[in-house]
């Protein structure tokens, strides 16, 4: 009930610039495409949505997309409070690049840094796009991807040893 | 025989000596400060409902816990950085101990004149000069220390020592006031009886109390050194025994200030009053024995205060020293002149 | 649920206030500096008997053990791991047979408890110990032998006193030995 | 990092020119012998830092919520002589509570070499042993692998009274082995070495 005016005010804002519509409970997210994120976000800022409350990334490896979430919501604006809207961008796995919207919401910065060294999106016009959490050798590795290997370990422990009597 | 036992007693004895060195100078002052320290920490485990330092020695109720944080911070490794001035470094924190014991030698703990280190007119206004300078010594700690942390610390210490110097020497001033004297001896004279100053004159001594606090990082005022903002303040790169001293030197401080305040304000050796012709015990020693009662009486209230009290920030102490306590002071002075004037005692 | 403006009591402020804060908050001091209600568990000498079904160390039956490998698979942690033997099989003369026992590593155990819980025939079951500390690493990687030890909490092995917390309406938590035997058992 | 300044001194020839007061090296020698041999000092440091243990805590993770508890009126740690500390120069032993990542370990070691001489480490926790449910994660380092440990408890997370536990266990290997008075007897305390070196560690960090 409360969604349906926080939905409303960023359907008017985005309208003619979102692909597709998904909806959870107390969050709508709009499908972008990357070439227009930037006159995305910055509709949505006028719109009232003033801070970014998360960045953040699926790798989708049979797709082969990347998708990159932005959660805005607002602190100024006691009715958009109550609920959060989230902009979705699609891009290629093999080169993900995308426009940073860190210069539209201040506190997109940091999080884009985590995007950056867990999925290797590449924020053009980042301030500071270094790692933030990992150390370099790993941080050139994206360990969030799909494709990155955790060692794991069996059930097991040691060989099999021969034994006279039954244990 | 007796000639010789007599004579090492009275070379035990010279005042200037005895009063410095042994009491109520640097031995008598450890003794205290580390029953203190051990006295601060039960009575803020009481507080809390806990225990408190117990299995050090559970027969004392971990009364040997000082001791034993002695001899640890005496045989741990002192680590004196690349990037300290050395010499300052590792004089303040002496310098601090030293000038922080000399008030002492102007404060007379009988009325006898021979035991008197330094028989002068005006004792009140020397010992006040001199407790103002151990200060200087802690913002020299930490600048010499060359770490942002002590840098922060020493300056809130130096906003510190403003905001209470002055209400602690208007305080002090007003008790000099009625009695038209800055001499101590008499001004514990004139409070026989139980018309002793902080009956007749609670706001000077309420102002000069919450002054020692502040001026000795008493723990409502613990601002130089809270370990939540700046990491020791002053002494962050203090280890081992120099550490040691820094701590001690604080206290020592407060303990002569309390002193003081106890000569000032609660009738020094009052209940007793030695005449002249007493021999060494009842002129000398019954008298020291008293006024270092009353002092640590003194102290375990302050220690008491941190159970209860919370920090203040900078602001708000510095505030309520300018706002609150410095008319208060101002107002005890007045309350002082007006008893001069009329001349009540 | 998007947050609610909420109206701040403003505490009583003035000169007044604040000397009745202060003493008041003098007097609370030293109520409890009178009269303090220390509850203090003195650990060595006494120690909390844990109630039935705590999660502590995890003890080893091996004649219930059917070696169905169900604890190391579901251990989150990997901690606990199955160790091979490959000996005669006593039903049937001449053919081997591979006997399968798990041991537990705790440095990684979580005591999280999915391997009692998991166990078909209940040959995992927990200890009422928690407070074992180690000396080095390696003792903490139990084999078969160690594991069916039942490990023995030290302030009980040293003879501390049990007690047990209740709870007094008037004076809180209340520290009273715990009735009946004293000791272990 | 830092030095003992007698100790540069000691090594080296006495400079020309520099004011030289007798055979200082050899009259702090037999002081040394005089004190440990003869007047027992050793038991008496040892007893010192037995109940002097002040902990830095190093809080990573939930384990620092069982510290609070330990050092809370039920659980009192005090009474060992145990106070939380602060800042790390005035203490002599260090808490490891919880998952050390690899940016964290850099930081660890430079808590661990802000500490003076005689100093203990606890690891306290699963994953400060061996990472717990983490043990296969890309960014988590072992926090014996950074600093030498002392005690280890296991646990996730300890209960109060396991940590208590180790501070009694602290106590007894500091007065049974003597490592505080051996420390002043040898000079340096015999470290087990750290498998990381510090370069490693601290590759990123530029301070």
């Amino acid at each position: 009930m409360s969604l349906d005016a926080v939905r409303s005010r960023a359907e008017e804002a985005l309208r003619g610039v979102y692909t597709g519509v998904e909806e959870g409970k107390g969050f709508v997210a709009f499908r972008v495409p990357a070439e227009r994120v930037v006159e995305a976000a910055e509709a949505l800022k006028s719109a009232g949505f003033d801070h970014v409350k998360s960045v953040t990334a699926v790798d989708r490896p049979k797709e082969g997309v990347i998708e990159v979430t932005y959660h805005v919501s607002s602190y100024s604006d006691p009715e958009l409070a109550r609920g959060i809207v989230g902009i979705t961008v699609s891009l290629p796995r093999d080169n993900p690049r995308m426009p940073s919207l860190s210069r539209i919401w201040v506190s997109a910065e940091f999080q884009e840094r985590e995007v950056f060294e867990f999925f290797g999106v590449v924020f053009e016009g980042h301030p500071d796009l270094r790692p933030i959490l990992l150390i370099p050798p790993l941080a050139e590795k994206h360990p969030l991807r799909k494709d990155f290997i955790v060692k794991e370990e069996q059930v097991y422990k040691g060989g099999i040893t021969k034994l006279e009597q039954p244990p | 025989m007796a000639g010789v036992v007599d004579t090492i007693i009275s070379w035990i004895f010279w005042p200037p000596l005895f009063q410095l060195v042994i009491a109520p100078g640097l031995v008598a002052a450890l003794a205290i400060v580390i029953f203190i320290l051990w006295f601060e920490r039960k009575t803020a485990a009481r507080v809390q409902m806990r225990v408190g330092p117990y299995n050090v020695s559970p027969r004392l109720g971990g009364a040997l816990q000082l001791i034993a944080d002695l001899i640890r911070y005496s045989f741990q490794e002192p680590i004196i950085p690349k990037t300290v001035d050395t010499a300052a470094f590792i004089l303040a924190p002496l310098a601090m101990l030293v000038i922080s014991v000399v008030p002492t030698a102007a404060i007379p703990v009988s009325p006898l004149p021979w035991t008197w280190p330094i028989p002068m007119e005006h004792s009140l206004l020397v010992a006040l000069a001199l407790t103002t300078l151990s200060p200087v010594f802690l913002v020299a700690a930490g600048w010499a220390s060359n770490n942002k942390f002590s840098v922060i610390g020493s300056t809130r210490e130096a906003f510190m020592v403003t905001a209470y110097e002055l209400v602690f020497i208007i305080s002090l001033l007003a008790v000099a006031a009625p009695v038209h004297s800055y001499n101590l001896v008499e001004i514990v004279e004139a409070q026989a009886g139980w018309r002793m100053f902080a009956i007749l004159n609670p706001l000077a001594f309420l102002a000069a109390f919450i002054a020692i606090l502040m001026s000795t990082s008493g723990f409502p005022f613990e601002i130089p050194e809270s370990e939540h903002e700046v990491v020791a303040g002053p002494f962050t790169e203090y280890s081992g025994l120099l550490y040691g001293i820094d701590m001690g030197a604080a206290y020592i401080k407060r303990y002569v200030m309390s002193v003081l305040l106890t000569i000032a304000f609660l009738g020094g050796w009052k209940p007793l009053d030695p005449q002249p012709g007493a021999g060494l015990l009842a002129g000398y020693i019954a008298p020291l024995v008293v006024v270092l009662v009353k002092a640590t009486i003194v102290m375990a209230v302050m220690s008491f205060f941190r159970a209860v009290y919370g920090r203040y920030r900078l602001d708000q102490a510095v505030d309520l020293a300018w706002r609150v306590i410095l008319p208060m002071a101002l107002a005890g002075y007045a309350l002082g002149l007006i008893y001069g004037y009329l001349g009540v005692i | 649920m998007p947050p609610r403006p909420s109206r701040r009591r403003v505490p009583p402020y003035g000169f007044l206030a604040a000397v009745k804060g202060n003493l008041g908050a003098i007097a609370v001091g030293l109520k409890y500096f009178l009269d303090p209600n220390r509850f203090t568990l003195h650990y060595p000498r006494e120690y909390i008997r844990l109630k039935p079904g705590y999660r502590g160390f995890i003890v080893l039956n091996k004649a219930k053990c059917i070696m169905c490998e169900s604890c190391a698979r579901i251990c989150p942690a990997a901690a606990m791991k199955m160790v091979r033997f490959q000996a005669p099989d006593p039903r049937r003369p001449g053919k081997m047979k591979l006997y399968k026992y798990p041991v537990i590593n705790y440095q990684r155990c979580i005591f999280c408890g999915y391997c009692v819980d998991v166990c078909p025939t209940e040959a995992l079951r927990h200890v009422p110990a928690h407070d074992v500390v180690y000396y080095n690493l390696e003792e903490m990687d139990l084999n078969l032998e160690q594991f069916q030890v039942e490990p023995k909490s030290p302030a009980e092995v040293e003879g501390g006193i049990p007690v047990r917390y209740v709870f007094d309406p008037e004076r809180g938590l209340v520290k009273v030995p715990e009735k009946g035997q004293a000791g272990g058992g | 990092m830092s030095t003992l300044r007698s100790r540069e001194a000691r090594a080296g020839p006495p400079e020309e020119g520099r004011l030289y007061v007798g055979n200082l090296d050899a009259a702090a020698r037999r002081a040394r012998e005089l004190l440990l041999g003869k007047m027992k000092l050793g038991k008496l440091v040892d007893w010192g830092t037995a109940f002097s243990l002040w902990p830095v805590h190093f809080t990573t993770s939930c384990c620092g919520c069982e510290f609070a508890a330990t050092w809370s009126p039920r659980f009192d740690a005090e009474r060992y002589g145990a106070l939380p500390w602060l800042s790390p120069r005035q203490t002599n032993l260090i808490v490891i509570e919880g998952t050390v990542t690899k940016k964290m370990g850099c930081a660890l070691r430079l808590v661990w070499e802000q500490m003076p001489h005689p100093k203990f480490a606890i690891a306290m926790g699963a994953c400060a042993l061996d990472g717990g449910i983490f043990y296969n994660s890309y960014n988590i380092v072992r926090p014996w692998e950074v600093v030498p440990v002392d005690v280890f408890i296991p646990g996730c997370p300890p209960r109060p009274e396991a940590l208590a536990r180790a501070i009694v266990e602290l106590q007894r290997l500091i007065r049974e082995k003597g490592v505080a008075s051996k420390w002043i007897e040898e000079g340096e305390r015999e470290d087990k070495p750290a498998p990381i070196p510090k370069e490693d560690l601290c590759s990123w960090w530029r301070g």
